[in-house]
């Protein structure tokens, strides 16, 4: 039994990862811009595409016709040389099975101008209209962004395959004294849980500890009083929607090996990290991160057998039941500053 | 542009476009004319069509997207186009290639989203604005039951894509549904003996399963056929559809006891389930002193595809396989793969098939007249289209055939040779009584008036 | 003590030149309620300005209007210092231009200690006093200078509020209710500070329910009612005039 | 006429909005044929998702609540209503009277709880609720809802009225009124009727002192003020009423098709009711039903396009240029309608908050002026509301 909770545990870890970095990223801009960012969960999606574009573009291919020879249903056969592997022999292939990390580097400026791009041409108009508008707004955006998406990689979801060095599971269990193979955990979702708690780690340092982060924190607690301090707030607010959508974009670029993208991933995953702020608190950064994890591992114990037992379908509506629970008994979430769009 | 696919006279999409194009307002050339007509959509012009409902988005669309250029490629062989593929082969036929009853065969298509209550709009929307004569498609059971049961009230003949679900001609079989796809209960027959045999006697089995009808047949089956081997079943967890990160359902398998899971899912659930337990290291498993196993009782090339290195050496069953070495086979798979580049699923193969099948039937019944159709279809008896003589049973309007027992291939050659066939098994022995499933056709006439 | 104390620093004489801060006939908005109606007044350098009225009248309105925060809106009118045109401006630009607005509530920031509360009114470009100076001025908030600035007592949180002001380089000083819900010895002690800031002469308009107080501290008033001048003159005549304080300030 | 105004209790302008709308959609059959979409199954789309769409502007368009799970209350009444017609009888009748009170219940209480709290809380809220219904509908009730396969007529459906009634046709039965078989234009007339009827109360409640109430919250709301009454049993009572139009439409939708899937519940479902209304025109009377109407068009219509029909339109265009002219407006119709939904939508909230209304207000009045220079001041054009 402990075995089993230990390991719903450990597996609640790299899904509230995702619920964290996501959230983190929707809080940003919610506590700086004020805004409700319907389409946040299309940039988690627009990060994941980074990946599989970073991989396409590796394993373009040369194709040539050898006629003499034919394939196995009686056509020519193509003869195919991926063009990365070709110039860069080992490298190359090296290069091929890192893709998904690697991307990063694509993604962090690809996610940082599309960000910036969004504020700038768009949500910037939303700051002084009602949330309903701005939940309009962002919603409108998310369904052309996925739609555009689909156009480009299809409907069909692309899997990304993670480093072969990565491929197996790490045996938690052994590492900590238990008989060796009860408790093992994929290496991957121990990489993006450690990842997660990278990013978030580094988010926090840049707030806490930077100039231009203290001017965030301040901002994000009183905007007025930091303009009636000379400070032109809003332009730092347009970094920080290109921040919370690198941070979004990186999310969805490690999240690729564990779940293979499709354009719809980020309206799967909206509804999700809305609740997930909603229960942290909205406006409140640690708020956020905590209810990321804490909801990740409530889901993932709602899915033990024993407790499915008990109150039948309890998998499917735990998030949902959270969220209920806390904005009736505590509507500014659990570590929401009171006041907060409290109502 | 080639002009091989025509659309209906009576499309009223070209109304629409210069609708909105023009804003003018044209002739009400929309008529249905449904009063004149004896059944549902009598072909009066000079064309036919038929109505390709298809999940394109969704966890079922890759197949879709399959069965999609199976429909295309039979069409243009029904109109004579092509190298006629399975019309070649097909013992007996009357189909020549010019059509069908002399009226050029067109079609028309509706995306689906793997969705019962959007395949049931695509479908009577196909029927009640583009005139279609035959609605078939489909990869999903809960679909095909919906629009199964649709095309019983609309008196429109429903040739089932890609369903498996023992409900499809069980529990929910119509009059006007037909399913050439074999089902769950088959799979559980065939596969049986092939695990005993891999496997051994004494196992515990846990499964996952996809929460809904194809998933609980599937798991119901498979439980029949794992149990009278002796084995048993530990756990039966119902995950719901299109849930895309199993983890939370595959951790409790590790400490369950099991050493077999056995993956009742289907498409993308199947692939990301697959790819998760071993993730999981659950192939590296010593369980009970044995080796930890996964069984995928159903799958197709295209889901050993997604899943790629993780499906080595699983055990399912298949309708059919590309690389099977009859006549109709090789003829099925040369004109796909002339036309697109790739050989065809199990899932292009039914819904060729169908198509063919159901021009066939009304060229022998000489009419469209659906009950004439259904009447002709109803216990056929071919040969030539793959998976040895079938018979188109007419208690439940179910195919009987050979069933594959499959397993992924652990030395691919190229990305398309991903699954061996282990054994052929005969029709006999997953042949059934039709009783056990229940259900009642219902009747054929009076044929209903749709709209 | 009253009068003798409205004498003493009036220096700058209104010599024809354009006055440092002209406020010309403001309008300004709460969504739809119309809230300053058509306000004028102007000050000269180095003046301090008691900005009087009841409940409503529109006082803090119109200092946030020239502070050119967004609400309320400004919708008519002109406010000009020094030759710049506030009205145009956005409250970082009328920041930049010399303008501090001490709220009624301190607005201390949550989360920064006191001494990030003051590094903040020193990112932007147009820097005043040094921390030491401050500290030597409020030597309490160097004993609290690590401490998280809301955790401070109510006088306190109006000393780092002025500080943040004089952080900055300052050159109209808008004090709105600095001594609003402090104990009458804070009070005092707050007095005394605007007493010694007064000596500098920064030009200063101040508000103040207290206003016998603020008059105290002043040069001339301007009366509001409903969201328009009803008196303009020197801080004695109010004092000296309990016909207008009954009618307009019910004292 | 006169009489008329008396009998209905309307003034003369509701009157005859009432008696143009109704018209208009009488008339559906003939004015949207030269658009290719007058055929029985999108028709009826229309008029059931006006119905929705309507009933959500009472809630949204007169208090400001944004809700979010209004779908549930639609998955309810479908639920309802075909389990009255495998219960009771395929009448309608009492299918939409089953179904207009389980959602009724439904709505009270997700309105009692979501009620407490305003803005993006509510909203999250009623999503949160309506996932739930969603969720559960398609696992732990499959035996109440048939989960994914959705909840179908079954030839051995008990039926206790129609066969106390007489012997049943063979077959599966249709969902009729009083005998008159509800499919096809039928089935459309049957629910332009109730639309028609639907609107009517929406007219009354927009005319009279509780919709003045409703908009006191909505202004309340935004402007931070208080009011010297508790606003919320008002606010409930909309809410109820607008969950009973989602029930309605719900029913109506299992009477012209007897099948009922949790899909219906999906919180996309409701965003696309939030869509239709925004697009219409919030807190007007006719915007919503033309917003639903938009986007139902739009969806079947332009979603049915692909190349071959493309290459046809553009048939005038030179053979070189044509195929890159289809595959660009192929990317926006087809499979990519939603590219073109959402643009459209983005575009509408960002340039015409107010909606199409807003749109034909503006062109209207640009129009009057233009018309009457002479009288100065701007003429005060009042909408068709």
């Amino acid at each position: 039994m402990f075995d089993a909770i230990l390991l719903q545990f450990l597996n609640g870890l790299d899904k509230g990862g995702a619920y964290a970095l996501i959230a983190l990223g929707l809080t940003l801009v919610f506590g700086t811009l004020g805004v409700v960012n319907f389409a946040h969960g299309a940039l988690f999606m627009l990060g994941a595409f980074c990946a599989v574009a970073f991989r396409q573009i590796l394993t373009l291919e040369t194709v040539t016709i050898d006629p003499t020879q034919l394939n196995p249903w009686g056509q020519p056969l193509e003869i195919r040389t991926p063009l990365v592997q070709g110039w860069f022999g080992d490298f190359g292939a090296v290069l091929v099975d890192w893709s998904v990390p690697v991307s990063i580097l694509l993604a962090i400026p690809v996610m940082a101008l599309l960000g910036i791009a969004f504020e700038r041409g768009l949500i910037k108009h939303f700051y002084k209209r009602p949330h309903a508008e701005q939940i309009l707004v962002t919603f409108g955006l998310a369904i052309v962004l996925q739609e555009i998406v689909k156009s480009v990689f299809g409907a069909n979801p692309i899997p990304q395959p993670m480093p072969a060095a990565l491929q197996g599971a790490a045996d938690i269990g052994a590492l900590i004294g238990l008989t060796p193979g009860v408790i093992t955990y994929p290496l991957w979702r121990l990489v993006y849980f450690l990842f997660s708690l990278g990013i978030i780690g580094g988010v926090f340092a840049f707030l806490r500890f930077t100039t231009f982060g203290m001017v965030v924190r301040a901002g994000m607690a009183d905007r007025e009083t930091v303009g009636l301090l000379g400070i032109n707030i809003s332009r730092r607010f347009t970094f920080m929607f290109g921040l919370a959508s690198v941070v979004a974009g990186l999310a969805g670029v490690m999240y690729t090996p564990l779940l293979p993208p499709n354009y719809h991933l980020g309206m799967d995953f909206l509804v999700l990290s809305f609740v997930v702020v909603v229960v942290g608190g909205m406006g409140s950064l640690p708020g956020a991160v905590a209810a990321g994890f804490l909801l990740g591992i409530l889901q993932s114990f709602a899915s033990m057998t024993e407790v499915k037992a008990i109150v039948p379908g309890i998998d499917q509506i735990i998030i949902y039941l959270v969220a209920v629970v806390i904005l009736l008994v505590r509507p500014r979430g659990l570590l929401g500053r009171r006041g907060v769009m409290e109502a | 542009m080639s002009h091989t696919k025509v659309f209906g006279r009576r499309s009223v999409l070209r109304g629409g476009l210069a609708g909105i194009l023009a804003t003018s307002t044209m002739p009400l050339f929309f008529t249905r004319g449904a009063y004149a007509q004896e059944f549902c959509n009598a072909p009066t012009g000079d064309t036919v069509t038929f109505g390709f409902n298809l999940p394109l988005t969704g966890a079922y669309a890759e197949e879709g997207a399959d069965e999609q250029k199976a429909y295309e490629l039979a069409v243009k062989h029904l109109n004579g186009e092509g190298d006629g593929g399975l019309i070649n082969t097909l013992k007996p036929t009357v189909l020549k290639g010019n059509g069908l009853l002399g009226k050029k065969v067109v079609f028309v298509t509706g995306d689906t989203a793997t969705k019962a209550d959007q395949a049931r709009a695509s479908a009577t929307r196909m029927i009640e604005r583009d005139g279609a004569i035959m609605i078939t498609g489909g990869s999903s059971s809960s679909e095909a039951i919906a629009v199964q049961g649709l095309c019983q009230e609309m008196g429109v003949i429903f040739m089932a894509g890609l369903t498996h679900s023992n409900d499809t001609t069980g529990k929910d079989k119509k009059r006007y549904g037909f399913r050439h796809f074999f089902n769950a209960y088959m799979s559980g027959i065939a596969l049986g003996p092939e695990l005993a045999k891999a496997y051994g006697k004494d196992r515990r089995a846990y499964h996952l399963t996809a929460d809904y009808t194809w998933g609980w047949t599937q798991e119901e089956s498979m439980r029949q056929a794992t149990e009278a081997l002796g084995w048993q079943t530990a756990q039966a967890v119902k995950t719901p559809l299109g849930a895309g990160d199993f983890s939370q359902y595959l951790t409790p398998v590790l400490n369950s006891g099991a050493d077999v899971l056995i993956l009742n899912h289907y498409g993308n659930d199947m692939v990301n389930s697959l790819t998760q337990a071993v993730q999981f290291g659950m192939r590296d498993k010593q369980v009970n002193g044995k080796q930890f196993e996964i069984v995928v009782p159903l799958f197709s090339e295209l889901m050993a595809k997604g899943a790629g290195p993780a499906i080595k050496g699983i055990f399912g069953t298949s309708n059919w396989h590309w690389a099977l070495p009859d006549e109709g086979s090789k003829a099925f798979t040369k004109s796909f793969g002339a036309e697109y580049g790739s050989p065809p699923s199990q899932a292009a193969h039914t819904a060729y098939v169908q198509a063919i099948l159901y021009a066939d039937a009304v060229e022998r019944a000489g009419t469209f007249y659906p009950p004439a159709v259904i009447k002709a279809l109803e216990d056929f008896e071919f040969d030539g289209a793959g998976n040895g003589p079938t018979l188109y049973r007419g208690a439940d309007h179910q195919c009987f055939k050979n069933v594959l027992v499959v397993r992924g291939n652990e030395s691919p050659t190229s990305q398309y040779d991903v699954l061996n066939v282990v054994r052929e098994v005969p029709r006999e022995e997953v042949t059934y009584d039709p009783a056990i499933f229940g259900g009642d056709l219902g009747p054929a006439e009076p044929v209903p008036l749709c709209a | 003590m009253t009068i003798a104390l409205n004498t003493a620093v009036t220096t700058a004489p209104a010599t024809g030149a354009a006055p440092f801060l002209s406020v010309r006939d403001i309008h300004a908005y709460y969504g739809e309620s119309y809230i300053v109606q058509g306000v004028s007044f102007s000050i000269e350098e180095g003046e301090i300005l008691a900005l009087l009225g009841r409940n409503g009248a529109g006082k803090t309105s119109t200092m946030r209007a020239i502070a050119r925060l967004d609400n309320p809106s400004l919708q008519q009118g002109e406010i000009w210092l020094g030759g710049k045109p506030l009205h145009k401006m956005k409250s970082h630009e009328a920041a930049r231009a010399g303008v501090q607005l001490v709220p009624e509530d301190r607005r201390i920031i949550a989360g920064l200690t006191v001494e990030e509360n003051l590094l903040l009114a020193r990112v932007a470009p147009g820097h005043g006093w040094s921390l030491e100076r401050i500290y030597q001025l409020f030597p309490r908030l160097a004993e609290r200078r690590r401490q998280e600035g809301v955790t401070l007592s109510g006088g306190e949180q109006q000393m780092l509020a002025i500080a943040r002001a004089l952080a900055r380089d300052l050159k109209l000083l808008l004090l709105d209710e600095p001594y609003e819900g402090l104990a009458p010895v804070i009070v005092h002690e707050i007095e005394k500070t605007l007493h010694e800031i007064r000596a500098l002469g920064i030009t200063t308009i101040i508000v103040e329910q207290n206003a016998i107080a603020a008059l105290r501290l002043s040069d001339r008033a301007v009366i509001l009612d409903t969201g328009e001048v009803a008196f303009e003159g020197s801080a004695a005549d109010v004092l000296e005039n309990a016909d207008l304080r009954h009618e307009y300030l019910a004292i | 006429m006169g009489n008329l105004v008396s009998k209905l209790s309307l003034s003369r302008r509701d009157l005859l909005l009432l008696l143009a709308f109704g018209a208009a959609v009488l008339l559906m059959p003939l004015w949207l044929s030269p658009f290719g979409a007058a055929y029985p199954d999108l028709l009826q789309k229309f008029v059931i998702y006006a119905i929705f769409a309507v009933g959500f502007n009472l809630l949204f368009g007169l208090t400001g609540y944004l809700s979010f799970g209004h779908a549930a209350f639609l998955g309810a009444g479908s639920y309802a209503a075909v389990w009255s017609f495998k219960l009771l009888s395929m009448d309608a009748l009492p299918a939409l009277i089953f179904a207009v009170a389980i959602s009724g219940i439904f709505a009270l209480v997700i309105g009692y709880l979501s009620l407490r709290r305003s803005g993006i809380y509510f909203s999250i809220l009623t999503l949160a609720f309506a996932q739930m219904s969603y969720n559960l509908a398609y696992s732990v009730l499959t035996p109440i809802t048939n989960g994914e396969t959705g909840l179908q007529l079954a030839l051995d459906d008990p039926r206790v009225l129609d066969r106390a009634l007489g012997p049943q046709p063979e077959g599966l039965p249709v969902p009729h009124l009083l005998g008159l078989e509800l499919t096809g234009y039928t089935g459309f007339f049957f629910c332009a009727l109730v639309l028609i009827l639907a609107f009517y109360i929406t007219v009354k409640i927009f005319s009279s002192p509780f919709g003045l109430m409703l908009r006191a919250i909505k202004s309340n709301q935004n402007r931070m003020g208080y009011m010297g009454f508790d606003t919320k049993p008002y606010a409930l009572t909309v809410f109820v009423i607008s969950g009973m139009f989602a029930g309605l439409a719900g029913a109506l939708l299992a009477i012209t098709d007897p099948l009922a899937g949790a899909e219906r519940m999906q919180w996309t479902a409701s965003g696309e009711v939030v869509l239709m209304t925004i697009l219409g025109g919030v807190g007007t009377l006719v915007g919503p039903a033309l917003g639903a109407v938009v986007i139902k068009y739009f969806e079947n219509i332009f979603s049915a396009f692909n190349d071959q029909i493309l290459s046809n339109a553009f048939a005038f265009v030179p053979e070189g240029l044509r195929e890159t002219v289809v595959a660009i407006v192929g990317k926006f119709v087809g499979e990519g309608w939603h590219l073109t939904l959402g643009l459209i939508f983005v575009l509408v909230v960002v340039f015409l908050p107010g909606g199409i209304m807003e749109g034909i207000r503006r062109i209207m009045s640009l129009f009057r002026r233009a018309q009457r220079p002479a009288k100065g001041a701007p003429a005060r054009i009042q909408p068709a509301e």
